[in-house]
């Protein structure tokens, strides 16, 4: 909805409003700008879709570690040191040749910190909460991606606590690759299901 | 509520626009935001069904005429005034002019880690569950002006359980400080003929996370 | 559509706020979009329910937004452009680029008493109705991109027959110029605690007018 | 939604525009400027809620023309030279001490304009539209109105072309009076159900 092009003035304007009350705030003690400063610096650098990329590769590589994220995927992802906020109750869906599992919040904006860190504006738009229930095919075309027509799709609705990782399908031609060298093929969007992760080869 | 939020199955929204995963922010004011509003969480005066309901509680025009992060301003401007922390005028002035109401809560840069790593799981001792993986259950038309997280495309609705979560703090009193009174959480899983009609993909199928309350047995 | 014009039983919208029943408009340019809305629709490039479906398809930010001629200003501004009368840059510089192509059907001013005292009754020789009145009946539960006129909260909900009012010109299609395709309307009327749930007004009924292919027998 | 308080900046970029495309069409020869001003004329000063009162109170003084409008109200609506653009198809609906109608388009804005002219700001407005259909008696309440609490209330959505004009109730004292007289005490929100008809009196 927010078309940044046109809202220059949008964001000086929204530049002072946070501003004004983020210097209130600290005038009375009640926020710590260097708390701030840390919780921004936690998920610009250190919190983001590499987790979730590192979970994935390990899924595909080892099989009791998938079957443990199958059966408590808190338990398998916490195991990777990946905890916390939005990430206290995980669920991870695979997808297979003849399903394909896409993750929404229609509600807000819902979403897996601790493994894929903040939602892209993209995930957050009332466009994808609203048509992402509906009519993910045409979603998934705007992210260039084509679905056989025979394949399942479903659809999770973060409106709990519960939060959802897609585990994509391995990607043919990675025989013998490293945990590492997968883990660069898993896109974020393809743990949100509106991608597949990357084949190897030349970018 | 019928609210601005609930916007599942609604047309006229436009295309979805990816976005390279390598960016973060969109601009410096987002990045406040999300530390003011993460930071200001510790105070206490709210949880985050409340934060959820002030959100979604913004006028229309307003929700949908705002970015994610201005939708989170909004509503922290709100949530503050009414905890009595900051004034509308001092946030027009960007001066205090009463002292903070809970500063010893006031979350410490020391203390980030800890907390974002802990995180607030919902899940609590419960009841037993009345329903069983396979059942069949119907969705109530449950339509209160109050928060709740039965979106709207799926009231009064068919179908599956697929999963017991155990007990979760319900948000409908939660949201208004009316106590966690945890229930049974499914996961509940709907054909989209049933939710969206006979035209609907019939490859496709939508579940949603549901507390007990909003179910009665088909 | 699924679209920002279908509140009916929507929350957060504020309240209402009575008005002289003097007062016949706000600003002057109300009055010009009320002229120059009606004087266009004698062109003939679309009809009344075309026009409805322009004006909800306005994406939500805008028409939540906007006063009402606002949305008939915005709505006209697109059926004329989508009519090849008036491009964009031509509303821009407010300099015509091109002839007019119906001026031949131009609204004169002798002609308007007329054209206002004939209107455009909707209602077309049809089939016999399907239901009496007394009929309990059921909506269905369609979503249509396009337009229609049964409304949401009156969904997949069950009613009764009150009233029918022979047959009427079809929205759905008359809207994408898909023909009248005339048929059985009727008012069904519903018990609010149907339409909205259990704690609903139990005093309150609301009825809609709905045409027969938006019903099923109860 | 919209506060002409806030919307003076606004109007002026309204005024621009409209006065834009008006300007184009002129010079296509599309529109006539006079026509323009002929319709603005038209319900401006011409048709207005004046035609309903007159009709109301004729269905309070003649027991003839009531039974006509209860059975068919677009002639014995017509019967009086009220004819026209979104009043085609008209329905009349009699209040009572057990029953209170009210009327709204939830959809757009349908109102019986030969015998109200424009509609109202309010009756526009999401918030009018919105809750007409859920909660009339607190929409009645910010009309100042006050039901007992066992009336019967039946609300009519215009989702087609049928146009509906509430009869209210004739207000004690006022026998003897004349149709003229009587039709000053029906207001325009009386007749879309929002408000009751005046007592007589000083006002």
């Amino acid at each position: 909805m927010h078309d940044h092009s046109e809202t220059d003035g949008d964001m000086d304007d929204m530049t002072a409003r946070v501003l004004a009350l983020e210097t209130v705030l600290v005038e009375k003690g009640l926020i710590d700008p260097k708390a701030v400063e840390a919780i921004i610096e936690t998920y610009e650098h250190k919190v983001g879709p590499r987790n979730g990329a590192a979970v994935v590769a390990r899924a595909w590589c080892d099989e009791d570690f998938a079957e443990l994220l199958e059966r408590d995927a808190t338990a398998a992802i916490a195991s990777m040191g990946f905890v916390g906020r939005q990430g206290e109750h995980m669920v991870a869906v695979f997808n297979s040749s003849v399903e394909h599992n896409i993750v929404v919040c229609t509600l807000c904006s819902c979403y897996p910190w601790p493994v894929l860190g903040l939602p892209p504006s993209w995930y957050k738009s009332p466009a994808y909460r609203a048509r992402a229930v509906r009519e993910p095919r045409s979603v998934l075309e705007e992210f260039g991606i084509a679905l056989p027509k025979e394949t399942r799709i479903r659809v999770w609705d973060s409106t709990a606590e519960i939060r959802y990782l897609v585990i994509p399908e391995r990607p043919t031609g990675t025989e013998g690759m490293s945990e590492a060298q997968l883990s660069d093929l898993v896109t974020r969007d393809s743990m949100i299901g509106c991608g597949f992760a990357r084949s190897p080869g030349p970018a | 509520m019928n609210g601005p939020q609930d916007v599942g199955g609604r047309h006229g929204f436009g295309t979805v626009v990816p976005e390279d995963e390598s960016l973060r922010f969109h601009a410096d004011w987002e990045k406040r935001v999300l530390g003011v509003t993460i930071a200001a969480a510790s105070l206490g005066h709210w949880n985050l069904d409340a934060s959820r309901f002030a959100r979604e509680s913004l006028p229309p025009a307003i929700y949908y005429g705002a970015s994610y992060y201005e939708i989170w301003l909004r509503a922290l401007e709100g949530l503050l005034e009414r905890a009595g922390e900051v004034s509308k005028r001092e946030r027009s002035t960007g001066r205090a002019e009463t002292r903070g109401l809970r500063a010893e809560r006031c979350l410490s840069a020391d203390a980030v880690d800890a907390v974002l790593s802990k995180g607030s799981p919902s899940s609590r001792p419960g009841a037993d569950p009345k329903f069983s993986i396979g059942d069949m259950v119907r969705t109530l038309n449950l339509q209160p002006s109050g928060h709740t997280r039965l979106p709207g495309y799926a009231r009064a609705r068919t179908g599956r359980v697929t999963a017991y979560h155990g007990s979760h703090v319900f948000p409908d009193t939660h949201s208004s400080f009316d106590g966690e009174k945890p229930c049974p959480l499914y996961t509940v899983c709907f054909e989209a003929v049933e939710l969206f009609g006979e035209t609907a993909d019939p490859t496709l199928s939508v579940s949603i996370d549901a507390w007990e309350p909003y179910l009665e047995r088909a």
